[in-house]
């Protein structure tokens, strides 16, 4: 085990992927010698030189295309999407293209194909450098997307992504890049957790608690504040957001009957909307509240200063929790 | 470079402002461009581009006639166009790699394409029938201009395995508009990649004509990209191949990218749900008769003395052959299962889409046993 | 009153937006002398002149592009895109420029641009040709979204979406383009149902069945069918899908406190997810029974051959009807 | 044209192939292309040229050393790029509408923006602040490309109204390879709209060399689009003055649009966020120091016996009054309340952002009761 920050465990994560298979390779703008901007291909292009780390023309379209190419050869890109707000002009690839290759070829072209996304707000960043576009993603068939939470889960998942024969759009929470936590670098992939599976990241009893990337340190945050109340938050960190593992969401949801959804996007036919749909579904009968949605407000992403008005915070996922217990909150009394 | 620069002349729509081996007439000239990639163009050389061109076009009637009568959702022709399709195309190794749009049946036919494989997809049963790397050609691609994309990226990874395969995007005079596109020549410039851009500018994109996407000739646009080009008669089937051998040429060498416009014309509407009589004169459409590809080889076999009645009915019993295959492809096509809807949307195992095709499943055996039951 | 297929209702709301404001132009690949491969545009370019009916170069980036600058001079462009396939391209110019440039400039700026997307399946056509892109539009703030379902409407809501300030994404349901209706050419704008307004296509007492644009036919048949079996079905057909008018949403849910919502679209993180979310959240305790959802696949959408596989139709539609009414029905059964 | 084209020299790093009339060391030369458009060039418009370059260096200083005391979030720099901005910007009238890109400080100083403008985006309390249509200028644009388009249909606007205005997208080299630039190429050659495209070749895309973008010069990819180039000093205040009335006398007089490279160099790193040493040699920072616009100016003032203390102190003076205004507006500023997030996402009323807003207002209510409660 090594303490390492999200961002070096992603590098290391990257270094390993290339080590172990020299069809990885990594495209990108500024990927080379500056180590991408936020430093995560830092010493790769050193290690393992221009034609595998490599630094692209200006145009996501074009990377995104040109990935296509690689795979359709056998290789496996790895692409690096500069900024979270930058990926659009690569949508056109990726949904007509990257998610619906393997289904038009019949199974005969796979699109392994790893979208890394410098990804969501909190580090007061200019316009476009905040956005949360994964439900764009989850809605795309033929993509799978996951969002880490922890240095050890972006090693492991990276890696997992990266080994998958399937493309894979990697959410990388900005503001977690510098946070530390144990990495066990030698870890087996075929020990790891699988992709797709969620974690439990606090048991509770009260009140399950669903997010993902980033917005799992401020739920469990939130869950250490309730306890204080006497409210026991279990706080699952989703990992996979496409597909969701049911499996461990029903499970809490049954024992606590109360749910609260968090992320930074946008509330509306966001992952939440999803989340709540899905878990009414299979949970009706153990709900004992109104599931409810602590997200970004269906706005633009608003200037830096502004932003903290905009994430959801402790507060605000206290305050569902609260509505969601038919305790006072900011909601009693107001008509929906 | 001169530090002002104006465009070149405005010929977009001059069409006789191509390298040409062949008049319309029929009549073999020299191009000092294209000659040297030729020398080997015998008689047997000709008479297989006629051949291949009188099949192709085969294939392209039967599949009107199959639209016309149910048996094809869509059939969008290329009638006109087999002398840049098949000229082009018999340029390639089989170990290239080809990225062709939906209007590439002739590329497709000399790439190795089966009769299934040029009807099932219009029939809506399959989106594409063969296995790209069965004939190294990928699916025909619909969003105008992304393969242009593909093909770069393909050439960047045969760079990365030091072979000397050349990889290829065809797309048309409307896809040049497109961003994919010009991305791609900026990428294959900058990479030096080994790929070569066919245009085929056939005069429209649906019912504009070519003149919405450029004032001046398409091929103008690659140099300023770092990538020659050349401006070939599309409907001269010798002049395309030696172009293509330049370009390949060009690009196995490691020499990068190349690019052709190829100058024919679409004699047919854009798809089978066209009309357009709305929008074009049947002069033009006339004009362009008289320089049909295929009456043009014609035209300089007879005057070799290389085209007799045998080799006529060669190639009228291949024809029929193959548009006999092509009907019977289609006639005898089935549909997938229901259930096959799930099919290869992910290549490993989809928690998710694993549930949804079982619910799908108990629907549909609760819906046959309620059929049965009523 | 006249009786007017789609196709030509919506030609007509195009005349008439022309005739009553300058500012109005239309662009878009082939609408001219072709009048659109659907004929919607048909003779407008005859009426208008080239200056107002612009045959565009084939890039629906530089349409979307092109149009923003036009907004900026103040004019109000209309633009088609070809085919809801062909509209990715143009995602980067829609969701960073069109959607959120009034925020951007605090309201100094307006992008009155309205976006017409030929939309969805059930027509028998090639890849690409039968998508059904609403979600990703929904999830955006900053747009407006409707979808219509019959020729009034679609006259009606595309002469306000023209009139609007803001952006709009019109959805025109391909199969429904020749199906006929009456529609009053001389409405007046003012007098209309405002745009955002859902209708109630049907009233019924046992299930409300939520959906847009040629699913409410679809639905319309599943509450007819219904009827026969005793089954009291209010149909709402919501026009608007961003925002929803949960007014009349919720007023139907307390009534009937079970709810189907039908689309064509993907499941995951579509708007029947967020339908089903705010529902739940705004009717928890009126809701009998868990809200069920009736959609195409999580899959690309298929080959024209299987399409009937994939859309929802009036078979499946009962069946979601009998869960919510905890009758035998498919998963009966299953656990989810 | 001829039917083959190669490309043009491989001169894209020949940073001396350009347009110029005063040298690096403040000579005073002639150019035949540039020569016609400055014979108005006497000493107080040089002067003036001077003063507003030096004045956008101090916006630029200040916004450096605002972002470096924690008052700014991040910040630009155009220095070594005033004369690329400041030349070409004086060349319009008001009623001319200009798209620039983030780093377009001189520009937008020559348009007419106020300190505040230049910080308070920076700064993080709003994405902009000035009205577009009180400068005519659109909001710098972030999305790289982007803007080029939107010139573009500007200028599709201008001509319906039948004006002899003209529109402008600034853009950098980077943003050259972008689909939408060339998409904006396309659209403004095919409509022959009045739009001047200056694309400011400072070099470098963060760290990426302009050769990953072009390995030829990309003034010499206009023309294939039927659009005439110019690759001008963009170091020479003059120059780029000179070219820019070229550009916008041949839009303005019904021609169309036209292309200026501007060849300068980013001096300082891609923003204050940005580590320049990783990827770029000091040497080649000093050898483009030797280029400074500023400098350029002031040698050939001083040569012309046009540079006394009392010019130089009354400019002095400007600069340092306006970089007072320019942190005052920053030290100024101050946020919006938060429920001013809900703020112009709409013009029109919005049932769902409205019910939102709603909320929103109870919670922060609530939140401020119950902290006042603690
Ligand atoms: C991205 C995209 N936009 C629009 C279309 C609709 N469309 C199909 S073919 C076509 C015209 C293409 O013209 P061109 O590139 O000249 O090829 P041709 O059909 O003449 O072979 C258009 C607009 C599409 N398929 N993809
Ligand atoms: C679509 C998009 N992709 C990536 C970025 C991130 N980015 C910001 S500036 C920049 C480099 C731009 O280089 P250039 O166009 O030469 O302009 P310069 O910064 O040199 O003025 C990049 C990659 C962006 N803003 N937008
Ligand atoms: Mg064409
Ligand atoms: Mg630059």
């Amino acid at each position: 085990m090594t303490q390492l920050t999200m961002a070096k465990a992603i590098n290391e994560g990257l270094r390993r992927a290339m080590a172990d298979d020299p069809k990885v390779l990594l495209m990108g703008e500024d990927i080379g010698k500056l180590g991408g901007v936020f430093r995560i291909t830092d010493g790769l292009l050193d290690q393992f030189g221009a034609q595998r780390v490599i630094d692209t023309p200006l145009a996501e379209a074009g990377i995104m295309g040109t990935a296509v190419g690689l795979a359709f050869r056998g290789y496996r890109p790895v692409v690096e999407i500069q900024f979270d707000g930058f990926v659009y002009p690569a949508f056109d690839q990726i949904v007509c293209q990257v998610a619906k290759l393997h289904y038009r070829t019949r199974g005969n072209v796979t699109m392994p194909i790893t979208i890394r996304i410098p990804w969501a707000g909190g580090v007061g960043a200019a316009e476009h450098h905040s956005e949360s576009p994964e439900a764009y993603f989850v809605h795309t068939s033929g993509l799978r997307v996951v969002a880490v939470s922890n240095p050890q889960d972006a090693y492991v998942m990276l890696r997992q992504a990266i080994a998958s024969n399937d493309p894979v759009v990697y959410f990388e929470p900005k503001r977690l890049y510098h946070s530390k936590g144990e990495v066990d670098l030698d870890a087996d992939l075929a020990d790891a957790p699988p992709m797709g599976l969620a974690r439990v990241a606090r048991e509770g009893s009260d009140v399950t608690l669903l997010t993902y990337g980033a917005q799992v340190t401020t739920a469990l945050d939130a869950a250490t504040a309730a306890e204080d109340e006497g409210v026991s938050i279990e706080v699952i960190d989703l990992r996979s957001i496409s597909p969701v593992d049911y499996r461990t969401v029903t499970a809490s949801v049954r024992k606590t009957g109360r749910v609260v959804v968090t992320h930074e996007a946008a509330r509306e036919a966001g992952v939440g909307a999803e989340l709540i749909a899905s878990v009414t579904e299979r949970c009706f009968n153990h709900l004992e509240a109104a599931p409810v949605r602590v997200t970004g407000h269906d706005i633009p992403y608003p200037p830096a200063k502004l932003e903290k008005h905009h994430l959801p915070d402790l507060d605000r996922i206290l305050d569902a929790v609260d509505r969601v217990l038919d305790r006072p909150n900011s909601l009693t009394g107001v008509e929906l | 470079m001169a530090h002002t620069q104006t465009p070149t002349a405005d010929v977009a729509t001059d069409i006789d402002d191509v390298a040409r081996l062949v008049t319309p007439e029929g009549e073999r000239i020299s191009d000092p461009d294209l000659d040297r990639w030729v020398e080997d163009a015998d008689t047997s050389l000709l008479q297989s581009l006629y051949r291949d061109m009188v099949l192709v076009r085969r294939v392209d009637t039967e599949g009107v006639a199959l639209q016309r009568q149910g048996q094809l959702g869509l059939w969008a022709p290329c009638q006109g166009q087999e002398a840049a399709q098949v000229g082009t195309a018999r340029a390639f190794r089989s170990d290239d790699f080809v990225f062709p749009s939906y209007r590439e049946i002739g590329v497709n036919f000399v790439r190795g394409a089966k009769p299934a494989d040029f009807v099932l997809a219009w029939r809506g049963e399959e989106h594409s029938t063969y296995n790209p790397y069965d004939i190294n050609t990928a699916t025909p691609q619909i969003i105008i201009g992304a393969q242009a994309l593909h093909a770069v990226g393909y050439a960047m990874g045969i760079q990365r395995d030091g072979t000397d395969q050349v990889a290829a995007a065809y797309f048309g005079d409307g896809a040049s508009s497109q961003g994919d596109v010009n991305e791609a020549m900026v990428f294959a410039s900058s990479f030096r990649s080994p790929v070569v851009f066919v245009c085929t500018n056939n005069q429209w994109a649906i019912s504009e004509p070519v003149t919405v996407q450029a004032k001046f000739p398409i091929a103008g646009r690659a140099p300023g990209f770092g990538i020659p080009s050349m401006r070939v008669d599309g409907n001269d089937a010798l002049a395309c191949l030696a172009a293509m051998r330049w370009a390949l040429d060009n690009a196995r060498r490691g020499n990068g990218p190349a690019f052709i416009e190829a100058v024919t014309y679409r004699m047919g509407p854009h798809t089978t749900s066209d009309d357009p009589t709305r929008y074009r004169d049947k002069d033009e459409v006339e004009r362009w008769r008289r320089r049909d590809p295929i009456a043009r080889i014609e035209a300089l076999l007879r005057a070799e003395g290389a085209f007799d009645e045998g080799f006529q009915s060669d190639v009228a019993a291949a024809a029929d052959a193959l548009g006999a295959g092509v009907r019977a492809a289609a006639l005898e096509a089935t549909s997938r299962a229901p259930i096959g809807v799930f099919d290869h949307v992910y290549a490993e195992p989809h928690s998710g889409l694993e549930e949804q095709r079982g619910w799908f499943g108990a629907y549909l055996e609760g819906f046959s046993t309620e059929e049965v039951a009523r």
